[in-house]
């Protein structure tokens, strides 16, 4: 069952929709599991200025989404960098146990619009982000 | 958020007020112990007695054919795991079920595959039908049970009963079918249909949660799952759930008194409800067109998901159910959707009706309000949704 | 033949009001189904996660520790029967139990037997009690489950139940006990008495029949009775009874609360009543003098029979029980009566009062007045009676 | 359960008693089996002018002796032989399976009684009821 926290971020869902002129865009998951998060970036002087997400999935799904937006939103790069999932799920004040892996997506997702940024830039992610952002190949962020 | 409509009959119903006005002395008035030898335990086995003659009257079966329990689980457990069991030393370790049961059905079939038995799980195609050829060929001189179920709680969908009965009587086997979808809802005679074997459950025909009954043709003999005392003719021990056997004969009697003229009502109000949920693009119903459950109605919405669906209609006061992965805590979308051929992205997107006695007019109305909006709302926020709008 | 005295709480037991009044908007207000994730199923899932805390606390378990099911039938069968064949690959097919438990055991039991377990029955002594040095003689390293009752249900005989835990764990096996006679009428600890598994029962404690449940302890794995869904944390499949866990719930609460005072007022009126009972000719007390339930009297009156006894109290309007053969419908009387060794024309004038929290003195006054007159009036038509006051 | 009637004859047995110098008493059934039937006859021109019963045992027993004793009142011996226990489950309207035998036990005791009364006159009682009287050791009434 869902926190009432979890319940409002479905309901009324943070940074939801497009940032068409976006400085970095990331998606994760795919249908046949049911999640895809897609994540906006606006980054100006090193500061995600804005952020925004589109989901398609179930409620842990969207409140997750939801949630790591905020969370990140006004920080630095470095300081995104540095949302790992447990963050947001203690900030949903909790979920169910089959729907962590929903927060490792968000997770996922912010640091795949980051690594977008990077590359846009001109950057080597690699040692910034820690991972090559090819997170289907990748041992290193567990998904459940 | 206040309950404006429940539209979840197949996950149960709400007792309705005769059932429960029928059952209630029997919590704190007629309270004795049936098996007690004094006036009030009399009482008590009376009232049962009656109970079992509402009940076996809605299927056409004799009273002491009729034996109570604690639902559908259980009777689907006693009729294939138990009663396999029992016959297996003479008759063989085969058992022929279908790839759309509910899991009290196949996770029975486990656990019989694990003491050594051999399952064979029938296709269906894509409109969730059993086909009787199929049947015919499956069957083996080694078949002790054939299971199928008489209408699917997922997509609705009406399996040809009395053909795959008679199937499985010329095949030498016993045939079992439950039927806790359909018992009360749709006609059943187990006689013509040459049912052996049947489960249902109160809690699906307004009666209470935790009372159901098997139907056990008369010469069949079954042993019980639950081992004690000597109640329900010593084939289910334990003290009767007395209020609820009283609530499950009343269902019965009141389901069998109106069941056609509210067939007719609400396949009326389900058929409207099926042609304005398909107005909206992307949507497909599931389960069979014609040949299925009155009140149910199942689509597949594409682009959103099941869980986010029944969360957000919850939100506007509709109760509706899904099968999508999320919903089932698995990764897989339900077995029956994936039986019936549809692929995992078009499953997540399940959505199930199940309309009932205290559905109306205004509920399918208000449910023809909201769900475009809900729907639009949440394939605004798909990515997913993008792609088709391109 | 109105009620005036019900005497027979063992049987079962009347629901309180209390109780009563929690169930009822569980039936057709918060209906929902547990497992829905709309509002209406999720307050339903609450409802069922507050009785579980109720239930646990009662003996002291963790609410995680507390599967609910069908009634104490269920419970002993699940328990002995399910998790002694679950185990018995790595721990061997040997169980140990007692003569005097209930026929939920003793016929699971027999169901094991035809699986080729080997049961020991231990015996009892006079009272009805079992030793823990014959539990100790009897343990081996194949023995997977011991059960022995914490109260047995004819003669209310309380067992040493901490002492033939400690034994058990001490022989490597497990420890379950058939407490539905004792849960809510005595203290209870399962973690101080070193209880592994326990069965209760609601209507044993005034709340609803047909609902019960199980204490397996954190750690301890015993596979489903009933499989299908994946409620009760996959322990018990089948759509909860929501009603009945609800009253089940509201039942512990309130025995809890009242446990110790509710004991001592019961056993002053049980203590009267045997007092005067016995002051009838050829009568004597069964079970222990002390150490039994608060409210069982339970006697033998010579030269006549206990079924009489039983339909003549009744046109009295007073509800006894009693282990005679002829009430049994065999040919022995009860088992247990067999099992302390009195004879059988002892026996077959078995007669059972269970006082119970409506007892009143005005009741033990009833039975004193009338009991007595019942007892002269058989008596003159037995007889066997002539060769008594030769 | 037991139908009205069964009831009736337990709450108001008919004939229950003794006759202190009865011309022929009959006893079956044991303590142990939890029945036991005792019949007392007085006869005058081989007609059974009086008869009374005292029984040990279940509802079915006291109901069954009550009925029987009834039925065979005011009869003569030959018509008193002819009774059996289905008549006696009949007059009674029916009784549970498990409480067949009590109905055969009534047969029995009127039988046992009846031939305690031939051999006080010095008749052979066997060509007249067709058997010893003997019921324990006897095949031909099979009780239940
Ligand atoms: C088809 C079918 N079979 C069996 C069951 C199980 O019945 P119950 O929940 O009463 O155990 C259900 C519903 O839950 C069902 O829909
Ligand atoms: C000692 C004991 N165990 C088990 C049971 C069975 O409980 P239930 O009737 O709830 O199945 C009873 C009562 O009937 C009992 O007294």
């Amino acid at each position: 069952m869902y926190s009432e926290k979890v319940m409002d971020h479905f309901a009324n869902p943070r940074n939801m929709g497009e940032i068409p002129d976006a400085d970095g865009v990331g998606v994760v998951g795919n249908m046949k599991c049911g999640d895809i998060m897609k994540i906006f970036l606006k980054i100006e002087d090193n500061i995600i200025v804005d952020i925004k997400f589109k989901t398609y999935g179930c409620g842990a799904a969207v409140a997750t989404s939801s949630m790591a937006t905020e969370l990140v939103k006004g920080k630095s790069i470095e300081e995104a960098l540095k949302l790992t999932n447990s963050v947001v799920v203690e900030a949903l004040e909790g979920l169910p146990s089959a729907k962590i892996h929903c927060s490792v997506l968000a997770e996922e997702a912010i640091k795949s619009a980051l690594i977008d940024y990077c590359k846009r830039q001109g950057i080597d992610p690699t040692p910034i982000v820690g991972c090559s952002g090819d997170c289907a190949n990748c041992e290193n962020h567990n998904r459940e | 958020m206040t309950l404006k409509v429940y539209a979840d009959n197949a996950a149960t119903t709400r007792v309705s007020d005769e059932v429960l006005e029928a059952m209630y002395p029997y919590f704190s008035i007629h309270y004795g112990n049936p098996s007690s030898l004094y006036s009030l335990g009399r009482e008590a086995k009376i009232a049962i007695e009656k109970a079992r003659e509402q009940a076996a009257a809605l299927i056409g079966a004799e009273p002491n054919e009729i034996i109570f329990n604690s639902g559908g689980s259980e009777a689907d457990n006693t009729c294939i795991g138990v009663y396999a069991r029992f016959v297996a030393p003479k008759k063989g370790k085969h058992v022929i079920s279908t790839k759309i049961e509910h899991h009290a059905v196949l996770h029975t079939l486990d656990a019989l595959k694990k003491d050594g038995f051999e399952v064979t799980l029938l296709d269906v195609d894509e409109y969730g039908l059993v086909s009787p050829e199929a049947l015919k060929k499956a069957i083996r001189s080694d078949t002790s049970v054939v299971s199928v179920m008489f209408a699917n709680n997922e997509i609705g969908t009406i399996e040809p009963i009395a053909e795959l009965a008679k199937i499985t009587r010329e095949g030498g086997a016993v045939f079992h079918t439950d039927a806790v979808q359909a018992v009360g809802h749709v006609a059943i005679d187990v006689k013509e249909m040459g049912i052996d074997m049947l489960s249902l459950s109160a809690h699906k025909l307004y009666g209470p949660k935790g009372t159901g009954a098997m139907y056990i043709r008369r010469g069949l003999y079954c042993p019980p799952l639950i081992h004690g005392g000597g109640q329900e003719n010593k084939r289910r021990a334990g003290t009767e759930n007395l209020a609820g056997i009283v609530g499950l004969g009343k269902a019965c009697e009141i389901a069998g008194a109106g069941l056609e003229k509210e067939k007719e009502r609400v396949t009326a109000l389900r058929n409207r409800l099926v042609e304005g949920v398909l107005k909206i693009p992307y949507t497909r119903l599931t389960g069979h067109p014609t040949q299925r459950l009155p009140g149910n109605a199942s689509f597949c919405i594409e682009a959103i998901e099941g869980e986010s669906l029944i969360l957000m209609l919850d939100m506007f006061g509709i109760a509706a159910s899904t099968g999508s992965a999320c919903s089932t805590g698995s990764l897989d979308p339900s077995h029956v959707l994936m039986a019936i051929g549809l692929p995992h992205e078009i499953a997540h997107g399940s959505l199930r009706f199940t309309l009932g006695h205290y559905s109306t007019d205004e509920d399918v109305d208000y449910i023809l309000e909201k769900l475009p909006q809900v729907v639009d709302r949440l394939r605004a926020m798909s990515p997913v949704w993008d792609d088709y709008i391109k």
